[in-house]
């Protein structure tokens, strides 16, 4: 049985923590694969993600696709850690940590998480310009989908 | 029924969340979202590309034909971009 | 230009200043992928590995491997450190970090590496057991010439 | 020419390097794998499943036809296992 952690939080995400958290004690994990999705600045003109959330389907949405990932890999260990609210530059968004015995499960967990969790967690960007422009929401990508699709068995 | 909106869906609604009552022949999640459509000129400006809501029943993601009937919670929303 | 660090050192490695270490400063990254590889215990029958490597070429292929994935995916950045001798279980073998603006290339080439360092990069594994019983060399994959194969493009 | 073996093809030879003149009859990788068995008995055994030895001309991967002329360092070695 993997051990399962997600989290929804409005605090900075500490991923060196995360990290050191799931290796913790254990001697028997071979490859431990992270992910940190972080806000970038866009050439300067950012000064902010907002990010909105759907409290309740956001944690359980989540917690379905660490599941899901963990039933299809041999995953130890399986982290996942999404941020909402303001977001500056360089901050951390979300958090993927996925150990297993060997590294293809790890990875293969982590960017499996990644893609659902783009295009099925619900949370959305809203940007804020340096410069004080009208914000706009950010438009999903249809990369994303195709990301999405090729886990299809 | 609950309806909650997100991001630019609750941004042209003009609210977060509102409770309604639609008439029986209201059954699928399509129903529901033409017969917001004609709620008044928000609800058609918010949802003039259908192409472009998500919806979720109860905290599930759901498709145009899923029955509403028995659901608490409906919850409209453009495409998520998390991550 | 991508940054490039590699390193092979009888030292600990410590990831979390590896994955600092490539973001500090920087909010053009949007991504960051780190694998590390640890020393398993082999169900407690362990007591360390022994990492013997050719010196000189063993830099000089890291190097390689290394430029080959900066070269083929758009990574920022690109940190790839291996270590040798006495390895007790639970510590770090090798840490991969690539940093990218978007999520796909940084795993593609975090896993790129990998799978080029286990087949091409001359390190061998020993394994002393706990029970004094003689060593063993490690022998190879055929997995790992496997993963190795499916880069061709 | 410089040799030098590592893992357990250092221990089976008994040495971790050494200098050696071959013929100029040994003009490949292959070539030089076979006069190396003729060597003695510790050769023999270290080279005797020729498919488990990978080896490396001036610290670069070569197969068994890449010629030897010039080269300064021949390394010789079981398949890698790091990582």
């Amino acid at each position: 049985m993997a051990t399962l952690r997600t989290l929804i939080t409005a605090d900075p995400i500490d991923t060196a923590g995360e990290i050191a958290a799931i290796q913790a004690g254990r001697s028997d994990i071979g490859a431990v694969v992270s992910f940190t999705g972080l806000c970038r600045d866009e050439d300067g003109r950012l000064d902010a993600l907002e990010l909105e959330h759907y409290p309740g389907m956001a944690e359980k949405e989540i917690g379905r696709i660490a599941a899901q990932a963990a039933e299809r890999w041999e995953v130890s260990a399986l982290t996942v850690i999404h941020r909402h609210g303001r977001i500056r530059p360089g901050e951390t968004i979300v958090v993927v940590v996925a150990a297993s015995t060997h590294r293809h499960a790890a990875f293969e967990a982590a960017e499996f998480v990644m893609d659902f969790l783009k295009t099925h967690a619900p949370f959305w960007k809203k940007e804020h310009a340096r410069d004080g422009t009208p914000t706009g929401w950010v438009a999903a990508k249809a990369s994303d989908d195709d990301a999405k699709a090729r886990w299809k068995d | 029924m609950k309806l909650r909106y997100f991001a630019w869906v609750r941004e042209r609604i003009g609210t977060a969340e509102e409770t309604v009552e639609p008439p029986d022949s209201v059954a699928t999640v399509g129903d529901l979202l033409g017969w917001l459509q004609g709620r008044g000129e928000t609800y058609a400006f918010a949802l003039a590309e259908p192409d472009a809501i998500r919806v979720a029943l109860d905290q599930d993601h759901a498709e145009r034909d899923a029955p509403i009937a028995g659901v608490r919670e409906v919850a409209l929303f453009p495409p998520m971009t998390g991550g």
